[in-house]
């Protein structure tokens, strides 16, 4: 059977030609960057080109960039890096309840050692309001972290508005990037971002390798300690394979950047078409216009989303859903809760993430064979159709165990 | 992540659908928790389950316990339907992640309840 | 002009088979693990066994290991995990002047947020001696953390010792085991170790990847905050072809050790005996017999370190040494001055690492090519033969700004 | 990491050795940081540098300046070289790394001493 995969914003193939680099840098020209001699610095030659790629993808210079293992890493050492190393200015940080993980915990983190931290609301689209923004603001705040662009749900930021505010208010803008960078036109010095996360394996780079940019200047201080690497503040040998698929795909990703937008969003927005016409009972999640190119998110009512991915996954298609049973935690996806969805809606939700190497057939293949897994799921559940007034006489009590 | 039994369960489940006359009716979990499970059961003079249908909203777990559960009860009597556990019936589909034991795993449950439901109805 | 590689225990080229899975798990096999659709479980499944196969490597069970990005993560997770883990059980950690950066520079860190750490002196072969550990432990005693083996020369604890000593009195202990695991035997249970970090890029897997055993039933928390990923204590999507390379080098090295130990220390000791025969005033850094396979370590008196290696490269010869000049730093190796040289004998210093896929060849045109190189520079420098008396006018006082 | 010209003067380089007769010796650096250089020089009646040769222990930088050093004077005046500068042998090697500028850099120094005990040796 083959295989369709609409995952991307999970995890993306990494691109042929740079696999082929990677393996290169694996293989042939393995020097460790620190080592003087001449295998050394051939590896050092390339990760200093790769880091000018990077940089390029971003608008930002290169010594802005700092390679990491990936976005989680990236948002730790952003927002703890930042906080420790300003945590005589304040103590106060504003994010937004539909963050990332990889945000809100390390958030949690510093709630426990002495950080104050402000969870902006979103409206019924997944945005903030730069009002509420304002309003969080008090003289102990020193960073506001907002997301790019959701991973779940699509959703755009209004970051330039952000940024703009936090330079007039002197406080630093961090942004997790990871689903943006690579797959959306980013433009740090336009948009003010004093911090960006963003992680390979989200663009066609491999996995275990992601950049911070830091805008010269913004105090911040290292996380994880040893070696002089990453000009002192990220020591570890250089993952010299990983950069140069890093800097070979973002070199890509600039290059396609209009290219794949255009396509990509057309086959978005035929999808979102098709199924908001052809089936009944659902809801699409996001914003209906600033949202990536690639996402595209329905809560369809009366079925929950992991049997969805299932008889998806038999018909050999890969997407995701907000679903509990498929967030490894007892509730449904907190961006769809935060967004206002009940937990029931919250369960039947499905992310589709095209990438610039889905084509118009996969998504044909997909419109054909989506209505009758629903209608054969809805068949079989006792929420839907005449019999669905009955309640539950025992409404499971052991669920809400955390 | 599941056994080859459930994922049979899940995408051949026997005894969908409801049961229009049914003598017992069952219904656990809640959708807010991602799962609902409901047992139909028609069941003769001799207190033999001769037969059963359900419906489930959840997921792959839930659905094959669903499924496994009719399995396992029809054609058999209520005092004997009524020792099988959820424990059981996730034996008798070869194991589940320890994630489901919890929530999705249900279906004796429903069982149970539809087997009250006839009980209370019969007004014994 | 071939190229031959001295500095295994600076990295190593990625084994070509290795390569080869690695590859497939960047392009054919992407998937995300945590997705569940076949792409993620093909994955997972992956996941899974190289853990079993990073488990066998070093005798640990498969739940006993967790991947990180490399040896400084998993010394920042082990030290850092156990010590704010363990707080009120004490707040003082043992370690050794000769460790890597990555423990020194943790400890350091903890230093500061009120930790005690002492740090055992070595004997003239960089080894610990067990009466100062035993001495130096308190009742507020949580960890001991020492290296297996010596990345600059070789020298390899007593890790049975201090692990069965450990385990008398309750304190966890962690051994840095970089530079060994992969290269030399190791068996956790049998030297009662309770957590052992090791990194790909040392034994033929790729940078960018390592994994830290953590014997079950170890206290110990986060340290990189996000998904639930690692069963909740290394968040950050796993990096699957990484760990797919780390998994089949840790087979390989199981599978081959025994003719690698062999045969990689026949060729050392040939250098070791060629060198300290053929060349005047040297000194061999580390143990005579209880040392790595593959390291070899050398002061060639009157002569400073970085030109010698520069010799060497335009020989087609890359190796390392402990010289400021290499170390990034303004002073030579701390694990040769810990050793008691001094800064003069350190500047001198030549460190040969061997691997599997060196040759006699290789080594023979080395013990040819040395001794000219070094005649050369000693020729050239100041404090060889009859013009050595001279004394500078103007000891450099600008040298030791830090 | 290094420019050509810094591989030039530290693969061949110029003027090594000493002066068994020098005019003036000067001597900068020490063990202890790695660096030492020492320059050997042989100054006629018209303070013209007629000889120079050098001693380097020390890193690739060190050794390089220090055969820059040597062709930079051959042929000056004296009040010419004490002119050049550590920042101008740099330069003419067409820069070093950042973390050399400091010790590894003395090369003129070394000079500047050597004309000094030329000066002091003639009694002037
Ligand atoms: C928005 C966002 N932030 C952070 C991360 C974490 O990145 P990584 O998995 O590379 O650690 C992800 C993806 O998992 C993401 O989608
Ligand atoms: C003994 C030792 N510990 C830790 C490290 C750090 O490992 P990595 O470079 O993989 O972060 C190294 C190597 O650089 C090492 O030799």
């Amino acid at each position: 059977m083959k295989r369709i995969y609409f995952d991307h914003s999970a995890t993306t193939p990494v691109d042929k030609n740079v696999a082929t680099s990677v393996l290169e840098y694996m293989t042939d020209k393995f020097g460790n960057a620190s080592s003087i001699h001449s295998f050394g610095r051939e590896a050092r030659r390339a990760v200093e080109e790769s880091r000018e790629k990077v940089a390029a993808l971003i608008g930002a210079t290169p010594n802005e960039i700092f390679f990491t293992s990936g976005g989680t890493e990236g948002d730790n050492l952003a927002i703890k890096g930042v906080a420790f190393a300003n945590r005589k200015k304040g103590n106060h940080i504003i994010t937004s309840a539909i963050e990332h993980h990889a945000v809100l915990h390390t958030c949690d983190y510093l709630e426990k050692h002495g950080f104050q931290i402000t969870y902006l609301p979103v409206d019924e689209y997944g945005m903030i309001r730069l009002e509420d923004l304002k309003n969080a603001v008090t003289d102990k705040t020193i960073l506001i972290s907002i997301m790019f662009a959701n991973n779940e749900v699509g959703t755009i930021q209004p970051v330039k508005e952000i940024g703009a505010f936090a330079k007039e208010r002197g406080i630093y803008f961090h942004t997790d990037a990871v689903q943006a960078a690579g797959n959306y036109p980013i433009d740090v010095k336009a948009d003010n971002i004093d911090l960006l996360t963003m992680s390979g394996h989200k663009f066609y780079a491999p996995k275990g390798i992601g950049a911070l940019y830091i805008r010269r200047g913004v105090r911040i201080e290292s996380i994880q300690h040893g070696g002089a690497h990453e000009r002192n503040l990220r020591a570890g040998t250089e993952n010299v394979p990983g950069i140069v698929g890093l800097g070979l795909a973002s070199e890509i990703a600039k290059n396609e950047m209009n290219n794949r937008v255009e396509r990509i969003s057309k086959l978005r927005d035929k999808i979102i078409s098709e199924v908001s016409s052809n089936i009944p009972h659902t809801k699409l999640n996001g914003h209906p216009k600033l949202r990536l190119p690639g996402n595209v998110n329905f809560s369809f009512l009366y079925l929950e989303g992991e049997s969805l991915l299932l008889n998806l996954d038999m018909k050999g298609i890969g997407a995701s859903s907000g679903s509990a049973c498929t967030s490894g935690s007892l509730d449904p996806s907190h961006v769809l809760l935060a967004m206002g969805l009940t937990h029931e809606v919250a369960h039947g939700s499905l992310r589709i993430s095209l990438g610039h190497d889905n084509t118009e057939e996969e998504v044909d293949y997909f419109l054909e064979v989506l209505p009758e897994i629903i209608d054969r799921l809805r068949a079989m559940s006792p929420l839907y159709g005449e019999s669905a007034e009955l309640k539950p006489a025992n409404p499971c009590s052991n669920c809400h165990v955390h | 992540m599941y056994t080859e039994k459930v994922m049979d369960h899940f995408s051949n489940p026997r005894n969908v659908g409801d049961i229009k006359d049914a003598d017992g009716v069952g219904e656990v979990g809640n959708a807010k928790c991602g799962d609902i499970m409901r047992i139909y059961l028609k069941v003769d003079n001799n207190d033999v389950i001769t037969d059963v249908k359900f419906k489930t909203f959840g997921c792959g777990a839930a659905i094959a316990t669903s499924s496994m559960v009719t399995e396992m009860v029809k054609g058999k009597k209520l005092d004997e339907a009524l020792e099988i556990s959820n424990q059981a019936v996730a034996e008798a589909l070869g194991g589940l992640p320890p994630a489901k034991m919890h929530c999705s795993n249900l279906a004796a449950d429903a069982l149970h309840e539809a087997i009250k439901d006839y009980i209370t109805k019969k007004g014994k």
